[in-house]
C-alpha cells in the first residue's frame, strides 16, 4: 500500500451542503448525521471533500452547483440526496470513493488539467456586467467579485473590467466592488438573494431577491401540523434560527450545542430539560460580550411586526425566551399560537422588503448579523402565499 | 559565513528594491519593499546591531502593512492586471540615479576611511540607550515632539469628520453621530429595545 | 548557539503543545456539539493527513505566490519566535533584544495574514486580511506598551533576565495586572484565535482563509496554533516566574505553566463569542491603550524608587 | 567585510530610492522611493558606527532619527495624499503641479 491509500484512509471529510428552496427537512437529517458521524461542515468549496446537494432534481441549482463542484479540490466526491432514507447509505459510498484511489487520481488529472486551462488563458467568468443574472454567479453564487464596468474602456488583458468608483461616507470616492450573498452559503436563509454594493466593507447598496421556490413545502409547517406538541415545533424553529444566528456572529460551541437542542426538540426526546441545555441558554443569555458586540444592530421601530421589533440582540433574546417557554412548559402545555405560520410568513415578507434599508451603511459583519438576526423563512412565506391562492385552505392570514 | 550572508543579502536587498518599481501589482510592489527592508537588516544585524535590526524589520513590517492599505485605496489598478507604465521621465531617472550610484560607489572606495577607533565592550544597545537618555537627550526629545506633531497635523489633514460633526453644534449630542458605532457607551437606550 | 538538541527539543515541543490545543479545541466543540469525545485526540492527524493529500485550491486570477509564501510565513514566524523562549537554563539563541526580536516575529503575522487573504481573490479574502489588519493596530500598541512594562521591571531585554528578575518576588502578573491582561488577549490577536478571530471568521466564510486548501491550508492553520502556543510560552518567563516554583524542576514548571495558559485561551475561545471589530478598536484606544501606559509609568516609578 | 562593501550597499539602495522619487507618478510610489533611500543611510549610519566610530554611539543616534524620519514621512504622505484625494480625486503629482510655490 502506497503512502496516498493510507493517508486516504485517515481524513475525517468535511461536507458543504448546497440546499435547494424547500429542502429543510433534508438539511436537518444531513445536520444530524453529519453530527452523528463526527464529520465537520466545511465553509467553502476550497476546504471541502463531500458536495452535498440536497432537494430539487438539480436544475435550479445547476449553475452554481456547477461553479462551486469547479472549486472543490481532490479529493472529492459528490452526492445529490433526495430523500433522508437514502442519505445514510450515499454518505458512506461517498467516503468510499473518497479512499479509491484510482478513480481519485484519474479525477485529479483531469481536474489540474481544467485548471491549466482556465488560468492559463485568464478566460473569466468575473467580467460579467449584467448583475441581475444568475449565471453571472462566480464561486457558485457565494459571493462574486465582478468588478462593475468602467467608463473607460480600456483594453485589458483577461477581460476583467477595472472595479467602478462611487461617492462614499468618507468623501474618498473608493472602488466599489458587487458581491452577492447566497444562495449556497454557509447559515444563510435558504432562498434569499441579497446583492451588495460594498466599498472596502460598508454596504453602499443593497438588494434582497426571494428567489422562486418551485414546490411550496415549507418543513416547520408541516412539522407543526404534524406534532403532538406544536409549542416544541416553534421552540425547535427558534433554536434553528438561534444556531444561525450564533454561528454567523461566530461562537461556534454555542451554535452546536443550539443544533443539539434543536434536534432533541424535534425528535421530542425527553431530554430537553438536560442541565447542558439549561446551561447553554444561561450562558449564552448571560453573555456580556455578546451583548456588547451585536446590540444597536438593525433596529426596527413600531411601525415593524411585532416579532421583529428591536435590534439583532433583543430578536435573538426573544428566540431564547421561546425554547426557554417550551422546556419549562412541558407539564402545564398552554394552547400553541394558532396564527404561527401566519406571523412567520409575514415576518418574512417584511424582512425581504426592509432589508436594503437596513443593510445600507453597516460594515459587512453587521449586515450579516442583521439578516441572520432575521432569519426569514421563505419557505412558510411561498406556501401560504400558494395556499392563500387556493379558496380550500382558510389558513392564511 | 558571515560573508556569504552579506553578499546574499544586500544583493537580494537591491534586487527587491528594483522589483518594487518593476511589478505592476501594488500588493507585490509593496512587499518587494518590505523584502528589501528585512534583507537590508540582516547586514545591519552582522554589524553586531541587534538592537537596530530588529527594530527594522518590526517597524517596516508594520509600516508597509499600513502602507498597501493605501495603496489599494489611491491606486488604480491596484492587483496590476493591467500592465500600465505609471512613470514620467524615465531616462532622465534612471540616468541620475545611475550617475549618483556611481558616484557613490565610486567615492566610498577611493575615500582613506580613517580607521575605528577603540571597540568598547559594552553592549551597543545599552550604549545607545544612555545616549539617548543622556547626551543625546534634546534628539529625543525634539523626536517626541517631531512624532507628535505629525500625528496631530496628520489626523487633521486626513479626517472629513470632526468634533462638530459628531456631538453637534453645541457639542451637546450624545452618543456621538459616528456612521459606526464604536465599543464604548453611546448605546441608544430607550424604548426601541424589547 | 547552543547544540542542535536544544533546537530540536524546543521545535518538537512547540509542535506537541500546538497539537495539543488543537485537539483540546476540538475536544470542546464535539462536547458542545455532542459528538463522540474520544475522536478529538485524533482529529488534528486526520485533518492533517486530509489536507496533505488535497489538492492546492486554484482560484481564477488569484495572486498565487503571495498567497503561498503568507501561508508558509505563518509557521514560520511562529517558529522563528520559539528560538527566544527560554527552556530550562537556556533559551535556543538567547537574544540580548529577546523582547523585540519576539515582538517583530508576532508582527509577521501581519504580513502572512494579509497576503493570503488578498491573494486569494475572492471579497471574503480580503475583507479578512483587512479586518486583520484593523484588529493589529488596535491590539499592537498595547501590546507593545505591556512589553515595555516588562522589560522596564526586569531592567532587560533578554527574556531569560526577565524571568531571573521574578525570583524570589512577586510575579509579573501580579505586579502588572493590566499589562498581563493586554498581553493576554494580545496573543489571541495576533494568533486570531478565539474572540478575535474575525479575520477568518464564519461570517465571511473564513475570511482570509477562504480559498485555501491543500498543503498551504495545513500550514496556515497549524501556524495559527503555533503562533498561540509560543505566545502562551512567551507568557511564563514574562509574567508567570518563569521556571519558579516548588518541589518539581524548573522545567516541568515551564511546561505545566505554558499548558495551563494556553488550556486558558483554548477555553476562553470557546467560552466566548467573537467580538467586532469596530468594537473592539474603540475600546482598544480608548481603554486598553491608557491602561497599559499608566502601568509603564507606575512600574517606572516603582523601579526608580527601588521597590521592584 | 569592508566599510566600502557596505557604503557600496547603501549607495546601491539610495540609488533605487532615488530613481523611484524621480520617475514615479503616484504619491504613494514616490514614498516608497524615499523610503528606500532612507533605508540607504539606515545602512550606512550603521557601517559608520561598526567601522569608524564604535566608540560612541552617535551612528546609532543617526539610525532612530533616521527612522523617525520614515514615520513622519510616512504618515504625513498619506495624510496629504487622502486630502488631496478628497478634494481633488488625484493621487498623482503632475495633477497637483499646481501646488507647486
Amino acid at each position: 500500500m502506497d503512502l496516498t491509500a493510507v493517508l486516504l484512509r485517515l481524513p475525517v471529510p468535511r461536507i458543504f451542503v448546497v440546499s435547494a428552496p424547500g429542502s429543510s427537512a433534508l438539511r436537518l437529517a444531513i445536520e444530524r448525521e453529519t453530527r452523528a458521524r463526527g464529520w465537520v461542515e466545511a465553509l467553502t468549496p476550497a476546504n471541502t471533500d463531500i458536495l452535498v446537494v440536497c432537494g430539487g432534481d438539480g436544475s435550479f441549482l445547476a449553475d452554481s452547483t456547477e461553479q462551486i463542484w469547479r472549486q472543490v479540490p481532490c479529493p472529492r466526491a459528490y452526492v445529490q440526496v433526495t430523500t433522508a432514507r437514502t442519505l445514510a447509505q450515499q454518505l458512506d459510498d461517498a467516503q468510499a470513493a473518497l479512499r479509491d484511489v484510482a478513480a481519485l487520481r484519474e479525477d485529479a488529472e483531469r481536474h489540474e488539467h481544467f485548471h491549466d486551462r482556465e488560468t492559463g488563458g485568464h478566460e473569466m467568468d468575473m467580467g460579467g456586467t449584467d448583475h441581475g443574472d444568475m449565471g453571472d454567479m462566480d464561486r457558485g453564487g457565494m459571493g462574486d467579485m465582478d468588478h462593475g464596468d468602467m467608463s473607460m474602456s480600456m483594453d485589458v488583458p483577461g477581460g476583467i473590467p477595472m472595479a467602478d468608483r462611487g461617492s462614499d461616507r468618507d468623501g474618498l470616492k473608493l472602488d466599489r466592488l458587487h458581491v452577492a450573498l447566497g444562495p449556497a452559503l454557509p447559515d444563510w436563509p435558504t432562498g434569499l438573494i441579497v446583492r451588495l454594493v460594498l466599498q472596502g466593507d460598508v454596504v453602499q447598496e443593497a438588494e434582497t431577491e426571494a428567489i422562486g421556490l418551485p414546490v411550496g413545502s415549507s418543513f416547520w409547517l408541516e412539522a407543526e401540523r404534524d406534532a403532538l406538541d406544536p409549542i416544541r415545533v416553534h421552540a425547535a424553529a427558534a433554536a434553528d434560527s438561534l444556531q444561525r444566528f450564533l454561528s454567523v456572529a461566530g461562537w461556534r460551541s454555542a451554535a452546536m450545542t443550539g443544533r443539539l437542542l434543536r434536534d432533541e426538540l424535534l425528535a421530542s426526546a425527553p431530554s430537553t430539560a438536560h442541565p447542558r441545555f439549561v446551561r447553554w441558554m444561561r450562558t449564552v443569555r448571560r453573555s456580556h460580550t455578546l451583548r456588547w458586540s451585536i446590540s444597536g444592530l438593525g433596529e426596527l421601530g413600531p411601525d415593524a411586526p411585532v416579532g421583529l421589533r428591536g435590534d439583532a440582540y433583543s430578536r435573538s433574546m426573544r428566540w431564547l425566551d421561546e425554547i426557554a417557554a417550551a422546556i419549562k412548559a412541558r407539564d402545564a402545555d398552554g394552547p400553541a399560537d394558532a396564527t404561527w405560520g401566519s406571523q412567520r410568513a409575514e415576518g418574512a415578507r417584511a424582512v425581504v422588503r426592509m432589508l436594503p434599508s437596513l443593510l445600507i451603511g453597516q460594515e459587512f459583519a453587521g449586515g450579516r448579523l442583521i439578516v441572520a438576526s432575521f432569519d426569514p423563512d421563505l419557505e412558510t412565506l411561498h406556501e401560504l402565499d400558494a395556499s392563500a391562492r387556493m379558496p380550500a385552505d382558510g389558513s392564511g392570514s | 559565513m558571515d560573508a556569504i550572508a552579506f553578499g546574499v543579502c544586500s544583493v537580494g536587498s537591491i534586487a527587491a528594491g528594483i522589483t518594487v518599481f518593476r511589478v505592476a501589482s501594488m500588493a507585490r510592489a509593496t512587499f518587494a519593499l518590505l523584502a528589501s527592508f528585512v534583507l537590508a537588516a540582516v547586514p545591519i544585524l552582522l554589524l553586531g546591531l541587534t538592537y537596530l535590526g530588529v527594530l527594522v524589520i518590526l517597524m517596516m513590517v508594520m509600516e508597509m502593512m499600513i502602507m498597501v492599505v493605501f495603496m489599494l485605496m489611491y491606486m488604480m489598478n491596484p492587483a496590476g492586471l493591467m500592465p500600465m507604465k505609471m512613470v514620467h521621465n524615465n531616462r532622465v531617472s534612471t540616468i541620475v540615479a545611475a550617475v549618483v550610484f556611481v558616484v557613490l560607489a565610486v567615492g566610498a572606495t577611493v575615500t582613506p576611511w580613517p580607521h575605528g577607533g577603540r571597540r568598547s565592550n559594552a553592549d551597543p544597545t545599552k550604549a545607545l540607550g544612555l545616549d539617548v537618555m543622556g547626551p543625546h537627550m534634546l534628539v529625543m526629545v525634539i523626536i517626541g515632539l517631531v512624532l507628535f506633531a505629525t500625528m496631530v497635523s496628520a489626523i487633521v489633514l486626513a479626517s472629513a469628520r470632526g468634533r462638530y460633526d459628531r456631538y453637534g453644534d453645541d457639542l451637546r449630542v450624545r452618543p456621538p453621530q459616528d456612521p459606526v458605532q464604536g465599543g464604548l457607551g453611546g448605546r441608544r437606550r430607550g424604548g426601541l429595545q424589547r | 548557539m547552543t547544540s542542535p538538541w536544544n533546537a530540536l527539543i524546543a521545535v518538537s515541543l512547540l509542535g506537541g503543545f500546538s497539537y495539543a490545543a488543537a485537539s483540546a479545541s476540538v475536544l470542546l466543540r464535539h462536547r458542545a456539539s455532542g459528538a463522540r469525545l474520544a475522536a478529538a485526540w485524533s482529529a488534528p492527524t486526520r485533518e492533517g493527513a486530509r489536507l496533505l493529500v488535497a489538492q492546492r485550491s486554484v482560484v481564477v486570477g488569484s495572486d498565487r505566490a503571495l498567497a503561498r509564501i503568507g501561508s508558509a510565513l505563518l509557521p514560520l514566524a511562529a517558529i522563528m519566535a520559539v528560538l527566544v523562549v527560554p527552556l530550562g537554563a537556556h533559551a535556543i539563541s538567547d537574544l540580548s533584544v529577546g523582547v523585540v526580536w519576539f515582538n517583530a516575529m508576532e508582527v509577521l503575522a501581519w504580513a502572512a495574514v494579509w497576503m493570503v487573504g488578498w491573494g486569494s481573490n475572492a471579497p471574503w479574502g480580503v475583507i479578512g486580511a483587512n479586518r486583520f489588519l484593523a484588529q493589529g493596530l488596535s491590539y499592537e500598541l498595547p501590546h507593545m506598551f505591556a512589553l515595555i512594562t516588562v522589560a522596564v521591571g526586569a531592567n532587560s531585554l533578554q527574556v531569560n533576565q526577565i524571568a531571573a528578575a521574578q525570583h524570589g518576588q512577586l510575579w509579573f502578573a501580579l505586579t502588572m495586572p493590566a499589562a498581563f491582561i493586554v498581553y493576554l488577549i494580545s496573543i489571541m490577536g495576533f494568533s486570531f484565535w478565539g474572540p478575535f478571530d474575525q479575520s477568518v471568521g464564519r461570517d465571511i466564510v473564513g475570511g482570509a482563509a477562504s480559498q485555501l486548501s491543500g498543503v498551504d491550508r495545513l500550514a496556515f492553520c497549524g501556524g495559527r496554533y503555533l503562533l498561540l502556543t509560543v505566545g502562551s510560552a512567551m507568557a511564563v518567563p514574562f509574567f508567570l516566574g518563569g521556571e519558579a516554583g516548588p518541589l518539581l524542576p524548573g522545567w516541568a514548571w515551564l511546561l505545566i505553566k505554558t499548558a495551563a495558559v494556553l488550556a486558558v485561551l483554548v477555553w476562553v475561545g470557546h467560552r466566548m463569542p467573537p467580538i467586532r471589530m469596530e468594537r473592539f478598536a474603540e475600546i482598544s484606544w480608548m481603554v486598553l491603550l491608557p491602561a497599559t501606559i499608566v502601568q509603564a509609568l507606575a512600574v517606572s516609578i516603582f523601579v526608580l524608587v527601588g521597590w521592584m | 567585510m569592508i566599510l566600502s562593501l557596505y557604503l557600496i550597499l547603501a549607495a546601491g539602495l539610495f540609488a533605487v530610492g532615488l530613481y523611484g522619487l524621480l520617475s514615479q507618478q503616484s504619491i504613494v510610489m514616490i514614498m516608497m522611493g524615499i523610503e528606500l533611500a532612507i533605508n540607504g543611510v539606515i545602512v550606512a549610519a550603521a557601517a559608520v558606527w561598526y567601522f569608524i566610530v564604535p566608540g560612541s554611539p552617535d551612528a546609532q543616534t543617526v539610525v532612530l532619527v533616521a527612522m523617525t524620519a520614515m514615520a513622519v514621512e510616512m504618515g504625513m504622505g498619506f495624510a496629504v495624499t487622502t486630502a488631496i484625494f478628497r478634494a481633488r480625486d488625484v493621487d498623482m503629482v503632475d495633477s497637483a503641479s499646481d501646488l507647486k510655490g
